[in-house]
């Protein structure tokens, strides 16, 4: 059997026995020897792979130096040339899956090898890699070890010897994403028929194509004293400093941005104008307070109405853009507020 | 009842009146409307076409109402669905300029059909 | 957006012109705004009067942030 | 009105109403051969060359008809495919062929029908240049259309020059009606190898006959826009209609009639009209699980305010019947979504369950968004299948047709045409891939 695929295996400062919260500052490392995890899941791959060595990255320090551990790591995967990179399982460890989601979109994306990683499905990293990697679903601790390697074992024995996977079911994995067109038993009609009989009797049934899900948030407290209140303003109508510096995309947006506007009165041309694709850019070109109101807010804090307008002004575009980004932009600028102690939110739309 | 008719076919142009021609794209003619219902135009016709095949024509004509004070929010989605759909098709296809005549002639037709249908004046 | 955002306790007012879309994606304090390409101006009017047309809008936002709702609600 | 009383049969029921009783007899066909007579001998189904050409040749507007047989397994591909038709025979009750565009105005869906079950009536001919729809009948491509089973018998039209494109499309698509009504004579006086019964009293009735079962109606759009994309409902142009209320029997009985050719993968074509699955599923399980209510047939307009009346107007007549839930199937892809959506959120608002059949957009890596309109009321929907799929189909022996039409599946996107013939398309050009009647058996899942 020396046909043996490789596999290169990544793990934090934890998992690679090196130390806890202490050590999450470390370097990434590679070690020939296979480490933690990595030590019992060549014995899974049923000697048809090897794990030829294991990356160790503290996880504080991979997410402060993205860049810095990405390069390190890729030229070692380019040296070891693996089959497949596995990382994790991360669980619901948050740096942890950042970090081994960040690791298998550029290994997936720059060098072409596929990725096996595993995550519990609240991990933010999920949403990063899913549709890149092979995301394997996870309990929520570290507990899960023992059910989690053979799955990631199963796919990554797969996916060394090229075998097309099953479904997300099957195979135990987060569903990436990917809508698969293949045959089933029973015609459309029949499903038709069998789903509304079902949905008549009460009973559970599966449509097979899930709306974007809209769930409702219980409404916050109302500002108490707006007179000492901090009121952050954001858009989702593209207004974006001149040469729209962080790139924002006019449509199906990437990415949000946040600028300084403590020293300005107002969102003035030609200072700021709008990227969004999605509607007649020349009134906002204009006056581009006529979408972000920077100006009114201003007049206001001047005149006591409210106590502050925050520092920052939070901007993305609205156009096109998935569900789930939405989503992870709304979570992050949320994060940054609430540590900003900002007391209420301005949100305009085109 | 005055329709505004917005299209980059010739033929359109020659053949009626109270058209708003632009001589661009398929893509150029959806961002037009949808400028033109953020304004307060409403949609007649529906901007996409019924059929995939016709997702490949260079030619596009959408019929507006005239302008009203209050916008359509119904027009204003439906646009703006449309801009998402087309756009999503035309990541991976391409228009077919090899049958623009006929595309014309059948863009022409469909554009009658729908104003015979919109017999009212709402 | 608006959702996640209030999910960290924080009151956010959205104001839109479609507000059917802005009910649909969770928002529970709304104001309804003037256009789409310019959803807090009016290029129609004088820049004097628009600011107060403005004026008038935001404050109908800040009233929203310090009134108390249950549910989905517009301020008009 | 001659026609009406002609041969026409009457059931009566205990209650002594008139319903419409349809048995179908189906002849299992098991070849076609063409010769000198048009006749079905122990499953083998002769056809009558120089006949069926003369026959056709009589509409003065056809030029020339080319004859030929396709059979499952074939190196054979038919491009581009107009419409796909189900020859048969009226025995008994009705009239013979297409009431209202083939023979004269009478009531579908009553008496005795035999149908050659197993061929098919294929015609071809473009009317505008950028047409497409194949039907491969062996390997890769025959797993993605029905219609690679069938024993087809090819009608490729060529019409006289200088017909505007109204009549050009009027002509092929009455050909290939006259066409199947020529070969579906063969089986008048053959015993049928088996029959199929449908038979539905009134809706009062049925309803007193099963009163705690839930009350369902099926909802079916149809393209009606104008050239290419029309809808024929005993001859009337469906773009004028109101919805309209069929009785289950009458579109499996020649009653609606495909006009549409510019949507391969999921038009409806006449066969599949003749055969509408949905039609047939909810059949089998009236009187078990279900009340069968009836069919409304729900014009797609151009316009919005189209769109509005007839969503309404399909909603008022659900509730007139009293329908506790509808299944809805579109047809097309595009403008049509939207009158799916609306109908959907319409009924789900009054209380009547929906399920609903469509296909998707998933972008050729399946990595898309399916949808661009989305409604929360859409819980329940069938998918046929996304037609962005690409398929790779190796090269024929043999085409029938027009060879020029494989270019044009190639030309429309960044697919390929390779040199040895291999053709790469996606599953938007194969006819009926991705039935929105759940005509086949794709789908799509989440991966």
């Amino acid at each position: 059997m020396s046909e043996k695929f490789k596999v290169l295996y990544y793990v934090n400062q934890f998992f690679g026995q090196v130390g806890g919260e202490d050590k999450a500052g470390m370097a990434p490392l590679f070690c020939p020897e296979k480490v933690g995890p990595a030590a019992g899941f060549e014995g899974l791959l049923k000697g048809a792979g090897e794990v030829v060595g294991t990356v160790i990255c503290g996880d504080n320090y991979f997410n402060e130096n993205k860049e810095r551990s990405l390069e390190f790591i890729l030229n070692v995967i380019k040296e070891q040339a693996p089959q497949v990179v596995v990382a994790g399982p991360a669980f619901n460890a948050g740096r942890y899956g950042m970090a081994c989601a960040e690791l298998a979109k550029a290994v997936v994306d720059e060098l072409k090898i596929p990725v096996v990683t595993g995550m519990y499905v609240e991990n933010p990293g999920v949403d990063i890699c899913k549709e890149k990697a092979i995301v394997i679903r996870t309990s929520d601790s570290a507990g899960g070890m023992r059910k989690a390697l053979p799955t990631m074992a199963a796919i990554a024995l797969k996916l060394g010897k090229g075998i097309e996977l099953g479904s997300p079911e099957e195979e135990g994995y987060i569903p990436r994403g990917m809508r698969k067109t293949l045959f089933v038993e029973k015609r459309g009609s029949q499903r038709a028929v069998e789903m509304l009989i079902a949905r008549l009797k009460g009973e559970p049934f599966q449509t097979e194509m899930p709306m974007p899900v809209f769930d409702q948030v219980n409404p916050a407290p109302a500002i108490k004293e707006l007179g000492k209140a901090t009121i952050a303003l954001c858009t989702s109508g593209g207004i974006v400093p001149k040469g729209n510096p962080d790139g924002i995309q006019s449509a199906s947006a990437q990415k949000w941005g946040k600028y300084d506007v403590s020293t300005r009165e107002a969102l003035s041309a030609p200072d700021f104008y709008t990227t969004h694709g999605g509607y007649d850019p020349v009134y906002a070109n204009e006056i581009p307070d006529r979408v972000a109101p920077l100006d009114i807010l201003k007049e206001f804090e001047k005149e006591g109405l409210i106590g502050k307008v925050y520092q920052w002004f939070y901007t993305t575009t609205g156009t096109g853009t998935a569900v789930s980004k939405a989503k992870e932009f709304g979570t992050q600028i949320g994060a940054e507020l609430k540590a900003a102690e900002v007391d209420g939110v301005i949100l305009t739309s085109t | 009842m005055k329709k505004l008719i917005i299209t980059n076919n010739p033929a359109v142009k020659e053949k009626f009146k109270n058209v708003f021609f632009i001589d661009g794209s398929p893509q150029d003619i959806l961002t037009k409307v949808r400028d033109l219902v953020h304004q307060g135009h409403g949609l007649i016709s529906h901007p996409l076409s019924a059929s995939l095949r016709m997702m490949f024509s260079p030619y596009r004509t959408v019929v507006l109402s005239t302008k009203k004070e209050q916008i359509d929010f119904f027009s204003a989605e439906i646009i703006e669905d449309s801009i998402i759909k087309y756009k999503n098709h035309m990541n991976y296809r391409k228009i077919d300029n090899v049958h623009s005549e006929d595309y014309q002639v059948i863009d022409i037709l469909l554009l009658e059909a729908a104003l015979n249908e919109d017999t009212g004046s709402w | 957006m608006v959702k996640e955002i209030e999910r960290f306790g924080i009151p956010i007012v959205h104001m839109a012109t479609i507000t059917t879309i802005s009910e649909s994606v969770g928002a529970n304090r709304i104001v309804p705004t003037v256009a789409i390409p310019h959803p807090v101006g009016n290029p129609k009017l004088a820049q004097e009067d628009e600011k107060v047309l403005r004026k008038e809008l935001v404050k109908r936002a800040l009233n929203a942030l310090t009134t108390e709702v249950s549910g989905p609600t517009h301020f008009e | 009105m001659e026609g009406l009383s002609e041969n026409k049969l009457v059931w009566r029921n205990k209650w002594g109403v008139d319903i419409l009783k349809l048995e179908i007899g189906r002849i299992y066909i098991k070849d076609i051969q063409l010769g000198n007579e048009t006749t079905v001998k122990n499953g083998i189904l002769t056809v009558d060359k120089e006949g069926l050409i003369t026959k056709l040749k009589e509409d003065e507007r056809i030029k020339d008809v080319k004859i030929d047989v396709a059979r499952p397994g074939e190196k054979v591909r038919i491009i581009p495919v107009k419409d796909v038709i189900e020859p048969r025979v009226k025995v008994s009750g009705g009239v013979n062929g297409f009431p209202g565009v083939t023979a004269k105005q009478a009531q579908c869906g009553d008496g005795v029908t035999h149908v050659l079950y197993g061929a098919a009536v294929v015609t071809v001919g473009d009317i505008v240049g950028f047409q497409e729809g194949v039907i491969d009948m062996w390997g890769e491509g025959a797993r993605w259309t029905p219609f690679s089973k069938t024993f087809n018998l090819t009608v490729d039209i060529n019409v006289v020059e200088g017909l505007t494109p109204h009549v050009h499309e009027e002509t092929v698509r009455v050909a290939g009606l006259r066409a199947a009504e020529f070969v579906g004579t063969a089986g008048k006086d053959i015993k049928p190898d088996e029959v199929l019964a449908y038979e539905m009293g009134s809706i009062f009735e049925e309803s007193a006959k099963y009163p705690n079962l839930p009350k369902v109606i099926y909802a079916e759009m149809m393209i009606t826009q104008g050239l290419l994309h029309d809808t024929y409902i005993y001859g009337v142009n469906a773009q004028n209609i109101l919805p309209a209320l069929l009785h289950v029997n009458e579109e499996l009985d020649g009653a609606v009639v495909s006009g549409n050719c510019v949507a391969a993968c999921d038009k409806i074509t006449t066969y599949q009209h003749q055969n509408n699955s949905v039609i047939n599923d909810l059949y089998a399980q009236h009187g078990k699980e279900i009340n069968f209510l009836g069919c409304i047939m729900v014009p797609e307009h151009t316009t919005l305010g189209g769109k509005l009346r007839a969503s309404e107007y399909t909603l008022k007549l659900a509730k007139m019947l009293g329908a506790d839930a509808v299944v809805i199937s579109e047809e097309g892809y595009g403008n049509p979504d939207s009158d799916l959506l609306m109908i959907c959120k319409k009924c789900e608002k009054a209380g009547i369950k929906t399920v609903l059949i469509t296909d998707e957009c998933a972008g050729r890596d399946g990595m898309s968004q399916p949808l661009a309109d989305t409604a929360q009321e859409a819980v329940a929907v069938v998918s046929g299948g996304n037609v962005s799929h690409v398929v790779t189909l190796p090269p024929a022996d043999k085409v029938i047709g027009n060879p020029e039409a494989i270019a044009v599946l190639a030309g429309g996107w960044k697919g390929a045409l390779l040199e040895d013939g291999t053709l790469m398309c996606e599953l938007n050009a194969v006819i009926g891939s991705t039935s929105e009647i759940g005509f086949h058996n794709v789908t799509c899942r989440l991966y």
